[in-house]
């Protein structure tokens, strides 16, 4: 087992005959997850690869390969009209890669996809991996290793670092989850965190998050209340000089400044081990 | 992107929402010609994009033209934390009878709009909101239905506000609800939103972020940009798509991934050094990206080492390679580069950087102690 | 028992201040509804009849005295802003008499209402009676006297008309449901017979219907597959002339022409017994 | 409230749907300086808000401007379905290669705004939908959310529109969105969207009907209403918000609530009468509404008694009674009338009304039956 995406992922990738979309499909099929097919609007009927049929719409695509999970690869201006799609056609997990979506694009699409009980991952992120099962987005397949270890992170190649970091010491991952960076998406610290905490197959977890938000803070509480598995954890960012502020309204919404030092300190409330450089977090772990 | 609070209450103004009358000025005299066309009192704003202004006296009364010509002259001769003042705003004057906070901004937890408000506006929020939270009112947005009415009349309750007032303050509300949901800003702020003397309410100042992903739909906006306060460096790599921030050290950084980029600054620190700067080259950056980003960290004199950091995902190496090979050949750089090269085509990547002269890493904690070593040597 | 409303309802008033609300308030709180207070922007602080406070929102309101319904009576530009404030405010119950309300405006109400559980009844409609407990609405008080006969209607004055035969013949409503007759509205036929299905104190149901729309043919869908209670019905407009039509687009959608005819049948092949004029429906369940 | 061809597709244009060139004509001069203007062959099509005129020989083509002037004489001289053709749309003719159904309305039973497509357009739809359900297309819009370009391109897949034309497709559906949320629509429809030989899409015919409830904020669709073609029955029914149809037999109707009017003709019809005419003087009728309801009803000659039905709820009976009474001082009628008051405040309606030589009833079915006899003696 793992969690989201497996052997038994079902997976259409929306823009798959972009530059990115078609770079990482043959990615994703080289590492032997289960990509059935593709949607390019205008495209449909086309092939991919010699083996994958394109669609021109997600719909579709659905009706033709009962597809269970779509990654988008669009470019920004038409991301939210993708997820709007895979929504309505009924893919119940939706994974966006890309990145630079209007905030009120994304909330609107929030709201949205939380009526229909859909599943999003992203927008921003470097996607799922289940190593040895489904590679689901644009981490490099060959930088972790199957195993116990549930790795949730908001950043994306420091991600990379933190499995490859993993892989050197033999430390194996059960699913790596990068829920993206942006201020408003689709999957929580939290969320994932509790998948983890019910999937049999992880032992352990493994938290990157960085300055900004209170995600940090509310997965350091649910940590201390829920968890039964042990963390560790690294925060990107200790010494950035104080980011470009939305003005005095987000400190009011967001209640805390969002620095490191909270996020640490948080976390090490929660009997959440920190690490001060990334290449150390698996050796908390050992 | 900010905008200037004249620009702020300009499109305040079109969605409908009372400002004073005024103008914005780059020069004392045509400060003084604003001044007698208002006549009576005005008051002359600094315009820079940074708060706490009226402290640092960037904010005067003028009590007739004249003095309004003096005064501008005073303030756009300063420096506000570091920003040269180059226009002021001549607004008339307002009596103040009460001083009220709104704003409508994202609640990024809620995954919502948000109004806030509050009836001790004017002075800091941020204060108020800390010592007296109950004193701040918020009310969330279904950002598919939008704001309604009674939301707005909810916030006016909440706030005592005057019953006269509501109506008002009803279409002021509405009003800005159209310009942030139009203008596709993150923040769109009225503070203080004024009731005045003669029993109006009106927007005495405003401010408005813009958020940049959505610039593509907001062409009328771009051209506010106010690229003036921005460090020559910092509007480069805007042109190259590149996120970039000068710092003051001297390891100039360059990697992929803003979690990443953030982190190779964190580690050198760890390691004794100081980065000068943080330059995210961004998802699949290809060479001419990289060329561009090296040409801007190495126009920084300060800088004694370069770390290429690069972890290959949607980034593929061999075409970061390729991006330092160009930019190597065109500036000629005289200071040591650091690289590390893991993932996505790495491979290839590294037998492009073979002949280069590079100093090579493995892991980011052995790149940056060599890039601060190499940084020492330089000094 | 009945359904919706009865002695423990506490209701506020929508509009309480203006001519239709303060004369029907007036008329429920002679009935002995439970009406605890009303709202009207800018006359919080008032009072009505002398007892019953009036708020500037519902919110304030619900805060103040725990209402669970609420009964709308603002003209008919504000009436979608008032539902949606009373949904918002958490009243699980609305009742929407007002008439006039746009169809738009219907169709977000409704879209909005149906992701917050809320039971929206009318608008357009004369709202509910239970006969000694509670008139929640502008049905005559003194026509209908309490008993088992479930009554639902799309029509306001052809339903009195039928309340009044049955009192003359000594016979009671549990509840009386006014469902309004707009074509897009909060509660439809299906969901009133489904109630009084599962209501004790209802034994037999009356069903009153019109030309239009499909609702009557649903309905007779649900009496034929899930009750077991008997249905009498009237059907008004037998000899209209054809009305306004949409259009051709109307036909394509609703499917069939919404005729007297086709209802009557749809109703009498499920076992309901339909009514040649409507003082007749009470001796079909005698 | 039904628009005009001309007027919905000057509507269409405003939103950006293409529509042939073409102007409204009220003369055959008019209609001949159009066409010259237009040069070429022209298509002449009689203005009037019902269907089938086609077929009635109201839409004909002519070569030139001369042609144009006598069959614009010919059709403005027409009745079709007994509506006068007052006006004439000349239009440039097409070239057409295919014609689409294309439609936004509302689905009362989803709940929802639908866009109904088929490519078997410009005949008779309905019949498309009868006999070939399986060449309609079908997709619900969020009404929250609004109409997303994937949906309209679902739309164009689903009706095999050639990809050539998916763009423009795309952009007619986004603008006729608009037209349909912008104006309140009940419906917009295309019928047909061509594909001309020069391989435009072209809105070649257009039909709206608007909600007459959301009038108050389409005040600029308001003064496009027709009342030329409404009987001026019905036009003075509208101004005092009476809600009034003409019929055909010789029982005048007055009731409040639609339902119970309609029922109140249904008895009538059961005890061998015929009613007059539909007439809800609606919730909470006052006085001054029933007194001008009884006049309308009583400019009809063919009226031979009246029923006045009237069940007491938001309508007051004692209201009614007082409009009864200031009516007859008014208009004196010579046919007999039958009243029944029941509900809210009927005692008192029927104290005030004891004196006016009314007959009075108990029942539904006693009142039908006592108008269908007063009727009868009438005669």
């Amino acid at each position: 087992m793992s969690i989201l995406v497996d052997k038994n992922t079902r997976l259409i990738v929306q823009g798959i005959t972009g530059n990115e979309g078609l770079f990482h499909t043959t990615q994703m099929v080289a590492y032997g997850t289960n990509v059935i097919g593709g949607v390019t609007p205008g495209k449909g009927g086309e092939w991919v690869l010699e083996k994958l049929p394109v669609f021109d719409s997600v719909k579709t695509a659905k009706d033709a390969t009962d597809a269970n999970a779509t990654i988008i690869f669009v470019p920004a201006r038409f991301a939210a009209d993708a997820m709007f799609e895979a929504a309505d056609a009924g893919i119940p997990l939706i994974i966006c890669i890309t990145e630079g979506v209007a905030v009120q694009d994304m909330m609107r699409v929030r709201n949205y996809l939380d009526q229909k009980k859909v599943r999003l991952i992203g927008p921003n992120c470097p996607g799922l991996l289940t190593p040895g099962e489904a590679k689901v987005g644009i981490i490099p397949g060959d930088i972790a290793i199957p195993g116990n270890v549930g790795v949730v992170s908001r950043s994306g190649t420091l991600t990379y670092e933190v499995l490859y970091a993993m892989k050197n010491l033999g430390m194996g991952a059960s699913t790596c989850v990068g829920i993206g960076g942006d201020p408003v998406n689709g999957t929580n610290f939290t969320d994932v965190l509790e998948m983890f905490e019910h999937d049999p197959k992880t032992e352990k977890v493994i938290l990157i998050g960085e300055i900004g938000g209170n995600e940090e803070e509310k997965a350091a509480e649910y940590i201390s209340s829920k968890m039964t598995k042990p963390v560790a954890a690294f925060i990107a960012g200790q010494t950035a000089p104080p980011g470009k502020r939305m003005g005095h309204a987000g400190a009011i919404i967001e209640g805390g400044a969002g620095t490191a030092v909270d996020k640490i300190k948080a976390l090490e409330a929660a009997g959440v081990k920190v690490a001060k450089h990334p290449e150390e977090i698996p050796a908390l772990l050992m | 992107m900010k905008l200037h609070e004249y620009q702020s209450k300009t499109i305040f103004s079109k969605y409908g929402i009372p400002i004073p009358k005024g103008r914005v000025a780059a020069t004392a005299q045509e400060a003084k010609q604003i001044a007698e066309e208002l006549g009576g009192r005005v008051v002359i704003k600094a315009q820079v994009l940074v708060g706490g202004r009226g402290k640092a006296g960037g904010v005067k009364l003028a009590k007739d033209s004249a003095e309004a010509e003096q005064l501008a002259t005073q303030i756009l001769g300063m420096d506000i934390k570091g920003l040269p003042v180059r226009k002021v705003l001549v607004d008339e004057a307002s009596a103040i009878d009460q001083e009220i906070y709104f704003a409508i901004t994202n609640d990024r937890a809620a995954k919502k709009p948000v109004m806030i408000a509050s009836a001790a506006g004017g002075v800091d929020i941020e204060e108020v909101a800390a010592t007296s939270p109950e004193k701040i009112v918020k009310v969330h947005i279904d950002p598919l239905l939008g704001l309604r009415e009674y939301q707005a009349r909810d916030v006016a309750v909440a706030i005592d506000l005057p019953r006269a007032y509501w109506k008002d303050f009803v279409k002021i509300a509405m009003s800005l609800w159209q310009v942030y949901s139009g203008t596709d800003a993150i923040l769109a702020e009225i503070n203080p939103l004024v009731i005045t003397k003669e029993k109006k309410l009106i927007a005495l100042d405003g401010k408005m972020m813009i958020d940049d992903n959505a610039l593509f739909r907001q062409l009328d906006l771009v051209e506010m940009r106010d690229t003036d306060e921005d460090a020559p460096s910092e509007i480069e790599a805007r042109k190259y798509g590149l996120s970039f921030i000068k710092l003051d050290g001297n390891i100039g950084c360059m990697v992929n991934g803003a979690g990443l980029a953030m982190t190779s600054m964190d580690v050198i620190k760890l390691f004794g050094g100081e980065p000068a700067n943080f330059l995210d080259v961004g998802g699949g950056a290809g060479a001419e990206k990289v060329a561009a980003g090296m040409r801007i960290i190495l126009t920084d004199n300060n800088v004694k080492a370069v770390l290429f950091n690069i972890f290959g995902g949607i980034t593929r190496c061999d075409e970061v390679a390729r991006g330092i090979l160009a930019a190597m050949n065109e500036v000629k750089p005289k200071v040591p580069m650091v690289v590390r090269l893991v993932g996505t085509n790495a491979d290839e990547g590294r037998r492009l950087l073979e002949n280069a002269n590079m100093i090579t890493a493995e892991t980011l904690a052995d790149a940056a102690k060599k890039s601060v070593a190499a940084a020492k040597k330089g000094k």
